[in-house]
Parts: structure tokens; C-alpha cells; sequence
């Protein structure tokens, strides 16, 4: 009896909480698990761009209400439901996996809601399930692996060993991978979601003698195969290749010097010489202390992107169309320099070749080596019919 | 000669160094009240949970009425009608005392396998529930959870669930233990109006309730079967008072 | 108070509670506890199935998920076969994939429960530890099994876009969703209440009470222990059914080994072996979650040692502390 | 051929982490009969602690001397606030009981360390990699974990069978009254014993620490497939234990190691990648189900 | 030494011990008589702490222990040789005499194995099989021997030759003789009273949890009828 009470006195409370007149943006995102700081990176770069708006976003006072889905898709589903219904929220944006956003992302886009992607951007909502609610400030996922194909090929190995994990996120990585890649395939694996030794896996990369390596293996596995990669002496004799997921900045410094010389396939790196970046990571250094990651980039870069827009339609989101319309424009100055949007509202943009260096002070972080593709388009692009 | 209920032939069983069973043989006539005693650990439980089931022997047979049932499984002989109770109380404990009757009734009727109907109110349980109840004088009890039940009471509902369904032998593990007096009165009272109707294999360590009940009295020492005899026979013979007393009878 | 009285009291004024929420939410302008609560029910109707193990025949399964799993795979796989126009089986003979709520539910509980019989058949030779480990090692192979399943999404899980269709009613409004579940709790609450007053529900507690007593009356303990886990994995299953519904979604997830521990926790939470009380302890945690997350980012240090804290001092959970009485069945 | 030898040592070597962990769960439910489903979280703590004191103090072995005490100690003390009062109960307590402890130290974790994984290399005394048969390199590293496996399962062994401390834990395994009634404080021995149990977790996290990400809810993978082990191998028996992990931690191994290759013998390379995949990953609870299935108590049940 | 003073004691709701009182001096061996179920053993398991009392007071060397753990009880100098023997069966006959081997007493000579040995020579052809290799005697054997080796100053034995056979029990009874030669206090239950009547002084009968009969062998002696009464067949 009590308990119901309780629920009364919080349903109440909820009610007179949420008048406030600031438009608020939901960000669903993950923060507790393994993979928390995936979460953490996207929110504080976020936040960032809405602190030197000085709470504002274009000029539009925002609140960013942030939630943990705990990488579970039907917790972050009942977190958009929650900001969509009970807080009124017309934008939402922070899905870190791609397996939330495929549970969260088709049902908030026809509740005439836009979300805007700031990682997960899975091939299944780049094509024939696009949708003008649906915007990807990132990439599409296969992006980060097809310049790595296109540079491993460029490179002249004659013969790539593929390693990914079992499930769609690998084969889709994988087959990005491939798309650009002409070399002959000597071994695809895939293994176990969440693996933690590759002993097995490696004896037989290092049996098949191939001339180059390319993995996704996100979050720990990817640290759990680098060092273990490097252990085996392997980083001296065949060079191995990933998408820029297992070298951000915080992963390196778990990885330590198992990744150094590492290339990996990324839209950003800290060293891009624009302006706007070059005071992102700057401000975002002094703000929080650390390097910013590619997933605090894009954080940045949406909140600037509904900044760009907001301030076009002068804070009125209730004409949603003609905010898409300023949204598509992608009027702003990102931090990875070109950018604009596809038919299907995925990012047109420059994709790099990094490599991972020493800082100075014993840290590790990428350097851009070259630029691999300009302006470049998803490969699911043409399946959009919006 | 008189019809044998249940023939047990060259039973053995042993836990490593220990012969809990050594090459037993015992008969049971139909209708008598068969009493097994022995010291402490001279094999009365092993051979118990042999006859119901619980555990096999490592060889002999066992035969009960012309069948053999030596490997046969405990939920099976149940069903040919021998029925037990534990030494150790073994009512449900978490069920009232209804429940706990109702649930033998449905079993010895094979009518358990029901989903909706209540328990209670199924028309074997109702023909039979009071009166299995009266048997072991637990009709005022019914709605209590067994739980809360008196020992004594616990040890009278053991034994009432044994009864449900007139069983052909019923098997009863020390039903006196841990009870005072008049509880043990009671019980006697309760076994000795079976008499004739069920056969019965007692164990029991309370020589007055085995001397007063018993037709025919089995001694078992280191799991065997030292003397089968009337019980006036049984109380005086040397052998038994060594087994009970010691080897120095006549010190 | 009289302790019936008091349990007719409080049960009746969770199912008025129940009964008016959704009109109250959207008086107030508050539709998304609809959804909420919708989910409540569900998590209420696994979790009543879960009771059924273990507060009543004492099986503690670890790997109840799955068969939540399997229920809203099933709705998830016949609905990407509708969608997609393209036929489930076509050998031996050719099954269409179906958006129909009278066809998908119940086959969803009938696949649930014909997973359960297998599972359940292998698990019952092993007790104690060993049956929570085989439980969880079955729910742990049926997860994988998932998770690799490319065709259906694999760990991405599958989006399902629509609810599915019943006749005369429309699943997509959330009202009428809300009644939907109620009715399948109430229906499914009182099929359990009456399951373990039956004959068949008392050998299954006596089995958790004493199963060689129950061999020992000539009922062969197995086969009603296994019937008692196939009705929970049917339970499980209808609840998996309802939740791809409500989520319109079905991902592997569903299926984690976490997952079946939650849904221990909330049994306990509402009392084990009170089939009312995992409603009660479905609705506490789920709300727990809702709103211990909305105020701090590391609920999990405090949901931790709160359970540990219910674990040890609050057996009866909390229909013990609204009923105050022991065990009962109701 | 040369292939087939160094996966048995990297099966070997996975056996050996997997009895590190089975060795002190086993214990813990052998004598005292409770489920731990936290033994995993102090797997966690020895990695964590491991790993910043070898980076403070730039020495691995500081990093060991440091996380075995730090486990040991946390365990400990979770066994007299949490555990001594489940004791007597039902499994499913300590199961709910100690699920809430992996949430507690996971979140813990978080709040002390941060969301990002720790780094933790291998000590350049043990890099590199030996060969150990012409053309058969393999990591130092990891051949010193095996090492460290077989010595702590012949001191477990020695503790066992030659101390009187190990006969009392035998003793207090098959009856706690009689020991405590000849003078054994059986609380202090239980204390001491899953201590013993945590710390040997303990040792298996900062062992890992160098091969594996040192983060929050890292226990947990391993967790399942400890108890995958102990229940494999009978629970309570250490024999038991040794021959559940080498089990699990060959089957497994050969299973990724081989499997994709078996299988495109048998159908085109993309269903014969996938269906091994899921099928490697299946393996060691196939394994398991029908161990139970052909023998309930596991290989060497302990109270037989 | 011991002093027990009106105890009692219940399993769950069902009460064993209705107010027993007995006491013990130095150096005397007193026996605790009665049939199956009356409540001896339930006695000996509350005076070890293994089954706590709920009422009475029980105390040894005059501390009292009626509140004590059954570690810190042992500890004072009491050796239990409970019923059923409960060797640890995955331990060698060594092991078990070994493993909680301790002086707790400060005595003058501690016991060693060679001790036991000496004792129970038949314990010395079985020191390296387990305990459930054992035969019931040897059992008993080892479970007197067992006790001695934490040095007590009373000696605990319950149903100390049941089911035993008559060789054995003479070896048993030949150990306990040496035992009192030595002075050691012994509290035995047994129903063998034949063979108790030469070593021990004192009685005391049992009968539905209380104390009904005490008096000294002697009087036991010529009081056949409470044999047949309390004890007998």
C-alpha cells in the first residue's frame, strides 16, 4: 500500500517538474557496462558545445536530459519512450550500439521525433529502412572498414586475414571491409561475442601467413587482441589493420604500446587542421582533463549540427519539417572539416588513415596519415528511397 | 503354510568397509505386525529404504507377492501398495494438514495429475479427507499449515498419509520417536487397530509398544538377521540380550 | 486485521490501481506510464511463471530468459516472415509468416513450451546446484544460439515495426495494449491460483518440500516436476510473446543470463511462493530502475546492497510486508 | 602438426586461468555449501588492484604481491557481513544475495577506476616469446601462466593433503559439528578458507591482467564458464576442478581452433564460417548439458 | 568439573530435555543410562554447544558454558566420542587423528600418535586408510583416539560400543580402563551396563528427558528392577 503511494507522490512530482520552457534534447546512451565510456565521451562532447553556447544551442536554451540504456535495446527504448511522452522531447540522439538503435531509432522516427545518430548507424537504416526523421551525424558503420580496404589494397598486401565477431555488427564490418579490398582473402574468423582470448584464433592467423590482418573487435575484445596480438610477436611480422573503434584515445591507453604503429581507418582524428576542431579539442582538454575520442567528436558534432539548425528556425521545432530541412543543410562548421548529408542522411565526408603515436608525455593518441576518400558515400545510399 | 507377503532372499548392501546389509533373509506373513529390532546401526534403515525402493541392494532379491521388485523403482512400489513412514518426520511441511492428506489421497488414486480443480474439493479427496483425518485423529487440524503441528502430531499425520488407500504393507520406521507418552499410547492404540487388515513391518526401539504389538519379531545385528521368533521367545533369548546388553549376560 | 481480509484488501486495490492507471495517465497528460506499466504486467506474468519454479516446486532456474527469449522470437520470426512476404518453412510443407496476434501468441506459448519439455526433461536428472547451472548453461546455449542467428538479425535483434493485429482491437494504442496485458495477467494469475491448490499443484510442493516423500505415495515426482517447468516456460514464453509486442523489437538480449537473474529478483522482491507477490516485485523493480536511474548514474551500487539487504531480512518480500503472512498460495 | 600442439597449450593454458578461478569457488561450495556468484567480482578486484599498483610501482610482482591481499581481504570481509548469514539458507538466497554483489562491485569499480579499462602490460622479464619446438614459438608470458597454474594447484595439493589446516578443511567439508566440537574454530576456518578461495581469484585476474582488458564486469564471462568447470567437474572436489578446466579450456580452444576448418570439408565457406562460430561458442555448454545428462553429479562428485 | 543444571532443550517446537541436572568430579568416570530416544544424546550434544538449550545452566571447571561455540568448549579440556562414531570419512585414520590434534590443556605429556598407538594397537595396521574404510570398531577406536588428542580433561562417550561386536567391545572397554587409570574424568552412555559396572562409579537413568534414577553402582547393582524398567529388553 505504501509502495503505491510512493508511485502516486513520483507520479506527481514528475508532473510539476517537467513545465519548464527549455527545449529539451533526450540523449539515450550507454554509461554503465564495459562500455560505458563510449557513453560518457558522446555526452561530455555534447555537453561541451552547450556549455560554450553558454546553455544554449544556436542560441536556443536547451536541456540535454541523459539516461543510461545500459546497452540493453529494450531499456533504451523505454528511456525514448519516457523523453518522447512524458518530457515532450521532439529530438533525440546518443544511441552508442547498434542494436539499441535498431530497437529505439524505427519507433521514435514515426512518432515524428527526430534522432540524430552520434555512433550507431547500422546498414539497416542507411538503405531501404532510411527515414526523413532519421539523421546519422556520424557515419555509417561500414564506413570506417572500407577505407581501410581501400588503403590495405593500396598498400599492396596480396593477402588480409579477417577476424570479426559472431554476429551481424561483424559480418556487416567485415563485408565494409571487403567492398574495397582487392586482395585474396586467406581467412575470415569470426568468434564469440565478447570473447577474451584470441590464443586460438591467432596460432592460426600466424599458420595461414597472411600479409596483413584486419580485425573489428570492439571495446575490450579489441584490447584483449591487440595485447595478446603483440605478445605473440605478431605486430613485427604481419601489420595489422582495424576501423578506428579499437584506437580511441581511452582504449589506447589501456592497449599501452601493443598498438603503436597501428593504422586504422577513422572521419577524425584531434589533428585535423580546421579550426573548429582545433578548438574542440582544445576546449575539451581543459574541460575534461583527457584527449577527446572520435565518439566526443561526433557528440560535438551533432549538438553543433541542432545548434546549426535551431538557429535557423529561431528555437521553433514545431514546424519539424522546416528543421529537418535546416538539419539536411548541415550549416555548421564540423570538426572533421567537409561535411554534408547523402540522400539518405548519412554523412558525406572525408574518411582518414591514422596511425597510432607516442605523445611526449608517454600517452597514446593517432596522427592522420593520409586521406583515403573524399566526399564519400555510404554504399547503402542508393537503396534509400526518401 | 501360511501366505508370504513379502520374501527377502541373500540381501546385501555395504558402504565401503561397512556390510550395512549381510546376506539377510526375512519373510513377512500376510497380516501379522512383523516387528524389525536392533541396536543402533545394525542396518534396520538400510534395509527399509531397500524395501521401498529408495536404495538397491548390491545383490539378493526382494519379493512381494510373487514379484519381484528387488530394482524396482520407489514410486512404482508404492503403487503395488507398500507404503512407508520416515523415521524422520517426512510430512510437507510447507502444505496444512489437509493438503498433505489430500495429497495421498489423489496419489493412491492416481488422481493427481489435475490442473484446476481444487484439491480439496475433488470427490475422492471429500469422500475420503474426514476420514483418514478421524483415523489418526487430526480432523480438528485440517486447515493448520503442518508446520505448525505438535511432534506427536506430525508423527500421527506420517502415519495417516501411510494409510490412505489401505495399503498391503505398511512400513513404519520407529513411528514412537521423539514422542512422549501418551503419544505413544495413541500411536500403539492407532497400529494395533490395523491388525489383520494391513500388514505391517514395524521398526521400532520402544520394546513394550514391539512386545505388546507384535506377532513375530526379527533381530538384526550387523545387518543380519539373528533370530526371526514369537516375541516371547525373542525377550528370552541370549542371544538378543547379548545383542542388547552386551556379550557379559551372565558376568 | 484479519491476514485474509487484508490480502482480499490489498489485492483488490492493486487490481483497482491497475485497473484505472492508464485512464488517470492520460488525464493527466502522462500516457508514457501507460507503456511503463504494460511492461510491468509482462515482466509480472515471467515473473508469476518463475514463482511457480521456484517458490513452489523448488526448481531454481537460472536460464528463465530464455524461454522469455523464445516467446518473443517467435512473434519477432513470423512477423519478419509477414513483412518480408516470404515463407517460414516451405519444406516438408510451407508455413507463411503471420502478423496475427491469435496465431502468433499461442504459438509463442507452445514453442516456449515445447523448449521448456526438452530443457526440462534433460534438466530434471540433476538437482540442486547442478540443476541451476544446467538451466543456465541451456539458456546460455539458446543465447549464443541467437546471437549467431544472421537471419534474424543476430545480436542486432529484430525490429518489428508493428504489433501484431487481433481482431477488433488495435494493439498500436497503448490503452488498448495495456488491457490486453492486464487481462492476459489476470487470466494467467488465476489459472496459477488455481494450479497450485490442485491436486496436481500440491505434489508439486510437496515435491519442493520433500520429493522422496512424494515418490515414496507413488507419484512419480519427474514427470510433474517436468509438467510444472513446461507450464512456467509457457508462462515465460506468452510474456516473451507480449514483450516483442511492446517493444516491438526481439534481440537476444532478452535471453542474458542477467536477465533470468532479474527476474529471480523480482520474485523475491514480491515474495516467493506468493503468486500475487512477484506482481508487486515486478512493478518495485522495474520502478526501482526507472527511477533510481533518473537520479543517479551508479543505481546499481544501491539496487546491489538493497537486495542483499531484502535476501536477508525481508524473505516474504513485499507481499509479506503488505499481507504479512507466510507462504500461502493467493 | 605443429599447429595442433600449440593450440593444445593455448587449451592448456585457458584450462589453467579457468582452475585458478574453479579452484576456490569449488572450495567455497564444497565446505560451505554457498553459491557465490560474486567469485568473479573478485577476480575484478585482483585485475584492478593489479594493474594500478604495477603501474604506479612499474613492477608486476608488486602488482601480485598487492592483488592477492586486497582479494583475499575483500572476500573476507564479505564473507562475515553477507555469506555467514546465508549459510544455512536456501540456494536461491545466496544466488539473489550474491548477484547484488556483482552489481555492487561492478558499479564500485566504476565509480573508483573510472568506465575506461585499465592497461596492464606484460613485465619485460616475460616477454617475448620461447620456442619451444623447432618452428613452435609461444608467448614467455603465457607459458609462465601455466607455470603459476601447476604450482598453485601442487601447493593447493600439499595444503590438502599435508597440512593440518588442509585436514581440517577436508574434515569441516564432511562434518562442520564434529570439528567444531574437537576444537576447530570452523568460523575462522570458513573465513579463512574463502579468503583463500578469493584470493586465488584474485591471482587469476592480475594473471590475466596483461593478456586481457582490465575493466568492469570482467568477471562475469569468466564467472559462467568457472562454474561451467566446477559443475563439469563435481562440485567441492579440487580433482574435479582440475579436470574441468583443462576440459572446458581444451574443448574450447580446439573448438575455435579447428572447427571452421572441419566444417568447410562439409559446406561453402560462408555457412561452414558462421555454423562454426556459433557452434565454438555453443561448445563447452553442449559440453556441459551432457556431462549432467550422462552423469548429474558431474566427473568427480565429491560427497559420494 | 561439570555441572549441568536443569536443562532443557528443544528441536524446532518439539521438546527433548525436560530439566536434566547431573554433575562430574575429577577423575570419575559416571555413566548416563536410558533407552533409545529418552534424551542421552540430546544431553551430550547441549553440554558441546551443538544443540543450545533454552533453558538451565551448564558449566565446566566453573566457567560457564551453556552460551559458548563448541570450538571454545573442546578447548577447555572436553573430548567428545560422539554417536555413530562420524570419523571424517575422506581422511586417513592419521589424518583424522591428527587434523585438530592440540594441547589445549597444557597437560604434563600432550597424547602423540605413538600414544594412541599404544592404546588401540589395532589402529596402527589401518593408519593410512580412510575413515570409510573402516570397520565400526576400529571406527569407535579411532574416535576415542581422536578426542584424546586434543587432550581433554573429561571424555565424552556416546553410545560408546553399540553395535559392536563382543571382541571389540573388550578392547574398547580395556582402552577406557587405561583411560581412568590415568585419571581422566569419563561421562560414557551405554546400555551395556554389565561391562560399565567395573569402571564406573556413578549413574544416572534417563528416562523422556529427565534425570529419573542416581546412586552409585553399587546401588544399581541391587536394584535389579530398575534394569529391567529403564534399560532392559
Amino acid at each position: 500500500m505504501k509502495k503505491i503511494g510512493l508511485t502516486l507522490l513520483l507520479l506527481f512530482t514528475i508532473v510539476q517538474l517537467s513545465t519548464a520552457a527549455t527545449l529539451k534534447i533526450g540523449m539515450v546512451t550507454t554509461l554503465s557496462t564495459k562500455a560505458g565510456y563510449l557513453g560518457e565521451d558522446i555526452r561530455d562532447g555534447f555537453a561541451l558545445a552547450i556549455e560554450q553556447g553558454a546553455g544554449t544551442l544556436g542560441g536556443i536554451p536547451v536541456e540535454l536530459m541523459v539516461e543510461d540504456d545500459g546497452r540493453k535495446p529494450e531499456k533504451g527504448k523505454q528511456i525514448a519512450e519516457r523523453f518522447i511522452k512524458k518530457e515532450k522531447a521532439h529530438i533525440l540522439t546518443g544511441i552508442v550500439f547498434s542494436n539499441v538503435a535498431m530497437a529505439v531509432v524505427p519507433k521514435v522516427v514515426r512518432q515524428n521525433v527526430v534522432y540524430l545518430s552520434t555512433n550507431a548507424a547500422p546498414s539497416k537504416l542507411a538503405g531501404k529502412g532510411c527515414n526523413p526523421n532519421y539523421f546519422s551525424v556520424s557515419y555509417q558503420n561500414d564506413n570506417l572498414d572500407e577505407v581501410v580496404g581501400q588503403y590495405v589494397t593500396e598498400a599492396g598486401h596480396k593477402t588480409a586475414y579477417l577476424i570479426a565477431p559472431n554476429y551481424p555488427a561483424g559480418k556487416d564490418h567485415l563485408a565494409g571491409f571487403k567492398r574495397f579490398y582487392t586482395g585474396k582473402i586467406v581467412g575470415e574468423v569470426y568468434t564469440k561475442l565478447g570473447q577474451s582470448d584470441y590464443a586460438a584464433e591467432i596460432a592460426a592467423l600466424r599458420a595461414a601467413k597472411p600479409e596483413a590482418v584486419f580485425f573489428f573487435l570492439p571495446g575490450g575484445m579489441g584490447i584483449n587482441f591487440l595485447k595478446q596480438y603483440a605478445q605473440a610477436g605478431l605486430s613485427k611480422e604481419i601489420p595489422v589493420y582495424g576501423p578506428a573503434f579499437s584506437f580511441d584515445e581511452r582504449i589506447l591507453k589501456a592497449v599501452g604500446p601493443a598498438a603503436l604503429g597501428v593504422k586504422n581507418g577513422s572521419q577524425w582524428t584531434h589533428d585535423l587542421d580546421n579550426a573548429a576542431n582545433v578548438e574542440f579539442v582544445k576546449a575539451y582538454q581543459e574541460k575534461y582533463g583527457r584527449m577527446p575520442t572520435l565518439y566526443a567528436a561526433q557528440g560535438y558534432d551533432t549538438a553543433r549540427l541542432i545548434g546549426s539548425a535551431l538557429k535557423a528556425v529561431k528555437g521553433n521545432i514545431e514546424d519539424l519539417d522546416a528543421f529537418k530541412a535546416e538539419l539536411k543543410k548541415a550549416d555548421f562548421a564540423s570538426v572533421r572539416g567537409n561535411f554534408s548529408f547523402g540522400v539518405n542522411q548519412h554523412p558525406v565526408q572525408d574518411v582518414y588513415i591514422r596511425e597510432v603515436i607516442e605523445t611526449e608525455n608517454g600517452g597514446y593518441t593517432n596522427k592522420t596519415v593520409k586521406k583515403v576518400f573524399s566526399n564519400h558515400i555510404d554504399a547503402y545510399a542508393a537503396e534509400c528511397k526518401m | 503354510m501360511a501366505e508370504m507377503l513379502l520374501e527377502v532372499a541373500s540381501l546385501n548392501k555395504s558402504y565401503g568397509a561397512i556390510q550395512a546389509t549381510q546376506d539377510l533373509h526375512l519373510n513377512i506373513e500376510k497380516g501379522h505386525i512383523h516387528a524389525l529390532i536392533g541396536p543402533n546401526g545394525a542396518g534396520k534403515t538400510t534395509l527399509v529404504n531397500q524395501l521401498t525402493g529408495d536404495i538397491f541392494p548390491d545383490s539378493g532379491r526382494i519379493i512381494y507377492k510373487s514379484c519381484e521388485i528387488t530394482r524396482m523403482s520407489d514410486y512404482k512400489r508404492a503403487r503395488l501398495g507398500i507404503a512407508r513412514s520416515f523415521q524422520i518426520t517426512h510430512i510437507f511441511e510447507n502444505l496444512t494438514v489437509a493438503e498433505n492428506m489430500a495429497l495421498a489421497i489423489n496419489a493412491r488414486n492416481g488422481h493427481s495429475f489435475h490442473f484446476w480443480r481444487n484439491s480439496l474439493k475433488s470427490s475422492i479427496v471429500t469422500a475420503n479427507l474426514d476420514n483418514a483425518l478421524a483415523r489418526v485423529d487430526l480432523g480438528h487440524r485440517a486447515r493448520l499449515k503442518a508446520s505448525h503441528l505438535s511432534h506427536g502430531e506430525k508423527r500421527q499425520l506420517e502415519v495417516g498419509m501411510a494409510l490412505v488407500g489401505n495399503p498391503e504393507l505398511l512400513i513404519l520406521d520407529e513411528p514412537m520417536a521423539g514422542m512422549g507418552s501418551g503419544g505413544t499410547v495413541e500411536l500403539s492404540k492407532l497400529i494395533s487397530s490395523l491388525k489383520g487388515s494391513v500388514t505391517i513391518l514395524l521398526v521400532e526401539h520402544d520394546m513394550d509398544v514391539v512386545f505388546s504389538l507384535a506377532d513375530m519379531v526379527t533381530v538384526l545385528v550387523y545387518g543380519h538377521n539373528i533370530l526371526t521368533d514369537s516375541p516371547t521367545n525373542v525377550r528370552t533369548n541370549k542371544e538378543v540380550q547379548a545383542a542388547y546388553l552386551g556379550e557379559s549376560v551372565d558376568a | 486485521m484479519n491476514p485474509l481480509f487484508r490480502k482480499y484488501v490489498c489485492i483488490a486495490a492493486v487490481a483497482l490501481l491497475l485497473a484505472i492507471l492508464p485512464i488517470a495517465a492520460s488525464m493527466l497528460g502522462q500516457e508514457y506510464y501507460i507503456s511503463l506499466f504494460s511492461r510491468i504486467l509482462i515482466y509480472a506474468i515471467a515473473a508469476v511463471s518463475l514463482d511457480l519454479l521456484l517458490g513452489f516446486s523448488g526448481m531454481i532456474s537460472l536460464g528463465h530468459a530464455a524461454f522469455v527469449g523464445i516467446g518473443s522470437y517467435v512473434v519477432g520470426i513470423f512477423f519478419y516472415h509477414s513483412a518480408e512476404m516470404e515463407p517460414l518453412l516451405t519444406h516438408p510443407f510451407t508455413v507463411q509468416g503471420s502478423e496475427n496476434g491469435l496465431i502468433v501468441i499461442p504459438l509463442a506459448v507452445l514453442v516456449s513450451a515445447i523448449f521448456a519439455l526438452v530443457i526440462g526433461a534433460l534438466s530434471l536428472r540433476t538437482k540442486g546446484m547442478h540443476f541451476i547451472m544446467i538451466t543456465l548453461a541451456f539458456a546460455q546455449m539458446i543465447y549464443y544460439f541467437f546471437v549467431s542467428l544472421e537471419k534474424y538479425g543476430g545480436d542486432d535483434g529484430l525490429s518489428l515495426y508493428a504489433r501484431s493485429t487481433l481482431p477488433g482491437l488495435d494493439l498500436g494504442n497503448d490503452l488498448q495494449f495495456y488491457y490486453l496485458c492486464l487481462l492476459l495477467l489476470s487470466l494467467f494469475l488465476l489459472f496459477t491460483t488455481r494450479l497450485v491448490a490442485s491436486p496436481f499443484g500440491i505434489v508439486i510442493r510437496g515435491c519442493s518440500n520433500n520429493e522422496r516423500r512424494i515418490n515414496a505415495l507413488g507419484i512419480n515426482a519427474y514427470g510433474y516436476k517436468l509438467a510444472c517447468f513446461v507450464i512456467a516456460g509457457a508462462g515465460a514464453g506468452l510474456a516473451g510473446a507480449l514483450l516483442a509486442n511492446q517493444t516491438e523489437y526481439v534481440s537476444p538480449g532478452l535471453m542474458h543470463w542477467t536477465l533470468s537473474g532479474e527476474l529471480m529478483v523480482m520474485v523475491l522482491l514480491g515474495g516467493l511462493g506468493t503468486l500475487f507477490g512477484p506482481v508487486l516485485g515486478a512493478a518495485a523493480f522495474l520502478l526501482l530502475e526507472e527511477f533510481l536511474a533518473m537520479y543517479t548514474e551508479h543505481w546499481m551500487l544501491y539496487l546491489g546492497p538493497f537486495l542483499i539487504l531484502v535476501v536477508i531480512f525481508a524473505k516474504r518480500g513485499l507481499y509479506g510486508v503488505l499481507v504479512g503472512g507466510g507462504k500461502d498460495h493467493g | 602438426m605443429l599447429l595442433v600442439v600449440e593450440q593444445l597449450l593455448n587449451g592448456l593454458q585457458f584450462g589453467i586461468t579457468l582452475f585458478l578461478m574453479s579452484a576456490g569457488l569449488t572450495l567455497v561450495f564444497g565446505i560451505m555449501q554457498v553459491i557465490n556468484l560474486a567469485h568473479g567480482s573478485f577476480y575484478m578486484i585482483g585485475a584492478y588492484v593489479g594493474a594500478t599498483v604495477t603501474v604506479y610501482t612499474g613492477s608486476f610482482l608488486l602488482g601480485i604481491a598487492a592483488a592477492l591481499p586486497a582479494s583475499a581481504v575483500c572476500g573476507m570481509v564479505v564473507e562475515i557481513i553477507v555469506l555467514r548469514k546465508l549459510y544455512n539458507r536456501e540456494h536461491l538466497d545466496q544466488v539473489l544475495a550474491t548477484f547484488g554483489l556483482i552489481m555492487f562491485f561492478n558499479e564500485l569499480t566504476r565509480i573508483i577506476w573510472g568506465r575506461q579499462p585499465l592497461f596492464m602490460d606484460v613485465p619485460p622479464w616475460l616477454s617475448g616469446n620461447i620456442e619451444l619446438l623447432p618452428g613452435l614459438f609461444y608467448p614467455t608470458y603465457r607459458l609462465a601462466v601455466i607455470g603459476v597454474g601447476i604450482l598453485v594447484a601442487l601447493v593447493l595439493w600439499l595444503i590438502f593433503s599435508r597440512t593440518r589446516i588442509g585436514m581440517q578443511i577436508r574434515a569441516g567439508a564432511s562434518n562442520r559439528d564434529m570439528i567444531g566440537a574437537l576444537g576447530v574454530n570452523i568460523k575462522l576456518l570458513y573465513t579463512l578458507v574463502f579468503g583463500m578461495g578469493t584470493a586465488l581469484a584474485g591471482l587469476a585476474g592480475v594473471m590475466a591482467g596483461p593478456i586481457l582488458a582490465v575493466e568492469s564486469g570482467m568477471g562475469e564471462s569468466i564467472l559462467i564458464l568457472t562454474f561451467v568447470v566446477i559443475v563439469i567437474g563435481g562440485i567441492g572436489s579440487i580433482r574435479g576442478a582440475v579436470a574441468g578446466a583443462l576440459l572446458v579450456g581444451l574443448v574450447d580452444t580446439m573448438g575455435r581452433a579447428f572447427l571452421p576448418a572441419l566444417f568447410r570439408f562439409l559446406f561453402d565457406s560462408a555457412t561452414a564460417d558462421s555454423a562454426a562460430a556459433s557452434l565454438s561458442s555453443m561448445a563447452i555448454y553442449i559440453l556441459m548439458a551432457a556431462i549432467l545428462v550422462w552423469k548429474p553429479k558431474g566427473l568427480f562428485p565429491a560427497h559420494s | 568439573m561439570l555441572k549441568v543444571d536443569s536443562i532443557e532443550t528443544y528441536y524446532g517446537q518439539s521438546q527433548a530435555l525436560f530439566g536434566v541436572t547431573l554433575n562430574l568430579m575429577e577423575g570419575e568416570v559416571v555413566t548416563l543410562l536410558g533407552r533409545n530416544g529418552m534424551g542421552k544424546s540430546t544431553t551430550i550434544s547441549s553440554i558441546m554447544g551443538l544443540t543450545p538449550i533454552s533453558k538451565g545452566k551448564i558449566s565446566f571447571l566453573g566457567k560457564s558454558i551453556d552460551r559458548s561455540p563448541s570450538y571454545s568448549i573442546a578447548r577447555l579440556g572436553i573430548g567428545l566420542v560422539p554417536e555413530g562414531r562420524q570419523i571424517f570419512p575422506t581422511l586417513t585414520v592419521r589424518e583424522n587423528l591428527l587434523a585438530t590434534a592440540a594441547d589445549y590443556t597444557h597437560s604434563s605429556s600432550p597424547y602423540t600418535l605413538a600414544d594412541i598407538l599404544t592404546i588401540f594397537p589395532r589402529l596402527g595396521e589401518r593408519l593410512n586408510n580412510y575413515g570409510n574404510q573402516l570397520s565400526g570398531g576400529e571406527q569407535q577406536m579411532l574416535a576415542i583416539g581422536r578426542a584424546l588428542m586434543i587432550n581433554p580433561r573429561l571424555l565424552i562417550l556416546d553410545e560408546a560400543t553399540e553395535g559392536l561386536a563382543p571382541l571389540v567391545r573388550q578392547e574398547i572397554w580395556h582402552g577406557l580402563g587405561i583411560l581412568k587409570a590415568k585419571g581422566l574424568a569419563i561421562l560414557v552412555v551405554d546400555k551395556n551396563i554389565q561391562a560399565l559396572f567395573k569402571i564406573a562409579e556413578r549413574h544416572y537413568i534417563i528416562e523422556k528427558g529427565k534425570v529419573v534414577w542416581t546412586g552409585t553402582t553399587s546401588q544399581l547393582q541391587s536394584q535389579p528392577e530398575l534394569q529391567t524398567q529403564f534399560l532392559g529388553v
